[in-house]
């Protein structure tokens, strides 16, 4: 192929999708709604699965001490927990701020001191977090080891409970995602072959007049990529658009609902989806037009 | 040896119908051939045999010496660029102008650009439809559709020109003038072979004349006049 | 009063082609016509101004007594019933067969079923057809789809009978068959107007001719022969 | 339009189909895809809106008695809470209980009796469930409102942030639905337009021909319909048996995962893709067909 024809393919499907504008229109705008949802959900089930960490990340370990260890081997023990691989924070509730809490919860503050005739019964207990919540269960073992330390509770039933639908979301996610990509690549693959079937006619008559297959492609493959570049463009927009309104609406009101914010991860995911769109239109032309070559 | 030869070529289309029925031919380089016959009798099934739209069901083909069955896919195109066809239905493409359509011939075989303007202008001219190269076929009158086919066809100076009714839709004084073009680039050595029910042309031009008939053929005569019956 | 009237007709294309040029005529109820002209004179323009494909610019045409640039949009169909058309480029339904297609202009006047096959049939006989009753329009002759377009248009029995060069693709013993079919039905009292190339068939037939060029009527004879030089 | 000629619509309708049987398979698949996408958004979105309606339902109203009040109260109490509205159980929990499920929380069993001289400082508390998690505001101010009762806890936070993730997520569904509802009109619209843009030059012959326009539309619509049906039909059986499999395969391991079992959803919401898909199928196609007709 020499350069300048190159030039000539470029004109050639700019040309045609011009005079076939509004055949061009409907397949963009077909690529362009696949695109949108596919990377709507992507978004969605990043953050979703961002969430979702978060949740297992809020994880605690709770340590509780002997009733009778002095404050001094508490600070110490913390400071045994803190050295352990996987801990990031380790905080110390001394028995004094236990038993506050413990009186705010049955609303009798005064009361439940009195009870005990001015004797805490409560432990000192350490808070701990942990880095990977995966390696929750270890770390706990590891507490549970160190001597002075009573008992290790991190609501095993619970977390077990919150790492079950953290997984199962996690699946949820992958299959969503799966499915929609799988639906958009069926979707725009289809457009593009209707649209290519509207103009056989043309194919055939290029080849009778002694084009190459090569010479046909690759018009078609242009208009296929600017088809696709367009309609995920747009799509690419409008996703970044939306999550940037979303992440405003939702904003103050929602630390409940801690959403991605890293502008790295939106822009390659919306890179992401024009390159996908521009790649499947482009590939999808080329293989709309194998079955009309064949003449 | 000749340029085009046919050997016991037939040529069957589902279900059952014979629109070639073993013939055999030789057309030399430089020749100037009618084929004639009646419609439905096989004429336009010779030409789409020549260029490869269809295949024969039995018989050889050999052009320039090769056979055209054994083609490889990728060789098919070039044949067909040494063939200048115009086709009984035009063929233009419907979303290009008439000067795109004609230059595409040129362009297929890429041509320098700074040729084509100039080239494709010239065929225009030739048919007599310079005032129209900005038109979309489906803006064109019949006999203009015609003759835009026509320029295609010659813009690329092919060895082997293949006409098939190509004065179906055009007025005698036109018809006179593609002749006269059609007889102009015989003359510069292209072989031409032109099928037609035009018996006035065919009678006053005495050229080598095959008639077909239900798929047979019927008659070659060196300097024929119209006719098929046997 | 005459069925047919153009009234000053003039059909400009954009951007600046001037197709018909202030055409006056009138054609009677069982007249059979010859429309001729060189390649581009406006001779489709004016059938297709006939039939309502296009609308004139200026001027009136009157059929039967009405304008048909006033019809309401349901209103054409009706008049497009009751004039047969063939088409230069014969318009054939691609996905029906010869049948269907034939069929299709008895069916759209909701002829009963029983009858559409025996007058399908009968009219495929009459333009040589019966045995391609079953193809598809891809898989015909130039000549065959021509004639399958002819017998589309009369089945239906028209008021008007029009035919943009009905014999372009056909042999002449083939088109002397279809101008005997033309010709009887415009004795049984349809309104036949031809446009055609064939000076033969016109000089041979002797009935009215309108000559256009450039789009002007430049000639109209009672019982004329081909030719238009004004 | 006389009967037979309806027949005939039927006839050709299905010839039609049959004759572009690539494109139409390719209209079908679209409409398919779409309406799978959709169907199976359907569903999650209720089973979202069921597990959280779920969640909130298992609130709880924890109601701490004042520490001196006599059990005999406390059974009265118990009973005016079960009287209250809404309320639907009521647990009374005594504070030897209460005792000991703090003892096993701090992994101190008889310490904690033992450290506070064996006086029990806890009150009797209750557990009160409401039909109506909307209600749980009011319902708990009612009960701090009856004589004996120190303080009510429904963990105020945690609900109000269970609640306004719930809402977040119920906007989200109708959003996701709505987004996917067009997305799939769109698409189906958009690809029957394409698959009709194809057969232009058809419609034109047949206008040629004096055929009026409800005679081209009518095989045209019933194209559209059946496309529609047979589309959204696969995608239906699609979604159904997708269900059931998911149903099966999260079966057994699912407390935790509250699915919706009930059969009649399920039935409704294919039968609905399955008249969506066909009406969109039908309307799509005459509405394509409108700008071929003008000739
Ligand atoms: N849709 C159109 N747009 C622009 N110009 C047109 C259009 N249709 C026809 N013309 C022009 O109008 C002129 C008359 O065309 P018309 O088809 O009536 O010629 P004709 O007499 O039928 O010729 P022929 O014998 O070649 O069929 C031609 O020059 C043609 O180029
Ligand atoms: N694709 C096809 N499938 C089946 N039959 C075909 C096909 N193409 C042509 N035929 C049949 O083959 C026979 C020869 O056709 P061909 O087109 O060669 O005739 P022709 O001599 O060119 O006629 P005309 O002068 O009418 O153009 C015809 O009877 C035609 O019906
Ligand atoms: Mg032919
Ligand atoms: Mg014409």
């Amino acid at each position: 192929m020499k350069l300048r024809t190159a030039g000539y393919f470029f004109r050639q499907a700019a040309l045609s999708l011009w005079r076939n504008v509004w055949m061009s229109l409907a397949a963009a705008a077909s690529v362009a709604i696949s695109m949108f949802l596919l990377g709507a959900f992507l978004l969605l089930v990043f953050n979703v699965n961002h969430i979702a960490n978060n949740l297992q990340s809020n994880v605690e370990i709770a340590a509780f001490l002997q009733v009778d260890v002095p404050r001094q081997v508490s600070l110490h023990i913390q400071d045994q927990v803190r050295a352990l691989p996987g801990v990031t924070e380790v905080t110390l509730v001394p028995k004094e701020e236990g038993l506050q809490q413990l009186s705010q919860q049955f609303g009798s503050e005064q009361d439940l001191l009195a009870a005990t005739g001015g004797v805490n019964p409560l432990p000192d207990y350490l808070r701990v977090r942990v880095a990977d919540p995966q390696s929750i269960q270890s770390v706990a073992e590891a507490i549970k080891a160190i001597p002075g330390v009573e008992k290790v509770n991190y609501g095993q039933e619970v977390v077990e409970r919150l790492f079950a639908v953290v997984r199962w979301l996690r699946w949820l996610g992958v299959g969503i995602i799966a499915m929609l990509g799988l639906g958009a690549l069926s979707l725009i693959v289809l457009t593009i072959r209707l649209a290519v079937y509207s103009r056989r006619r043309e194919i055939n008559i290029m080849k009778y007049v002694g084009a190459t297959d090569w010479f046909i492609r690759w018009p078609f493959f242009l208009e296929g990529l600017w088809l696709g570049l367009f309609g995920s463009g747009v799509a690419a927009l409008a996703v970044y658009l939306g999550y940037r309104l979303v992440l405003n609406m939702v904003g103050p009101a929602a630390v409940f609902v801690p959403l991605i914010r890293d502008q790295g991860l939106l822009l390659w995911s919306t890179l992401g989806l024009v390159a996908g769109g521009s790649l499947v239109g482009a590939l999808g032309s080329l293989f709309s037009i194998r079955r009309f070559l064949k003449v | 040896m000749s340029l085009i030869q046919f050997f016991n070529v037939t040529k069957q289309y589902p279900p059952n119908i014979t629109a070639l029925d073993d013939v055999s031919v030789k057309i030399d380089k430089g020749e100037f051939v009618f084929l004639v016959g009646p419609s439905g009798a096989g004429k336009t099934t010779f030409i789409r045999l020549l260029f490869r739209e269809e295949v024969p069901n039995r018989g050889q083909i050999i052009i320039g010496g090769r056979s055209i069955s054994r083609l490889k896919r990728k060789e098919v195109p070039l044949l067909r660029r040494n063939i200048g066809i115009v086709f009984q239905d035009f063929r233009l493409l419907p979303d290009r102008t008439v000067f795109e359509n004609v230059a595409f011939a040129l362009r297929v075989v890429e041509t320098h650009p700074r040729e084509i303007k100039p080239r494709v202008e010239k065929a225009l001219a030739q048919v007599g439809l310079s005032n129209r190269a900005r038109m979309f076929p489906h803006q064109l009158s019949g006999g203009e559709q015609q003759r835009a086919a026509i320029a295609r066809a010659i813009v690329n100076n092919p060895g082997i020109l293949v006409a098939d009714e190509p004065t179906g839709n055009l007025d005698p004084a036109t018809s006179g003038d593609i002749m006269k073009l059609l007889e102009e680039i015989n003359r510069l050595g292209t072989t031409v072979i032109m099928a037609t029910h035009a018996w006035d042309i065919v009678n006053s031009m005495r050229k080598r004349v095959i008639a077909l008939q239900h798929g047979r053929l019927v008659r070659d005569d060196r300097e024929g006049g119209y006719g098929y019956e046997a």
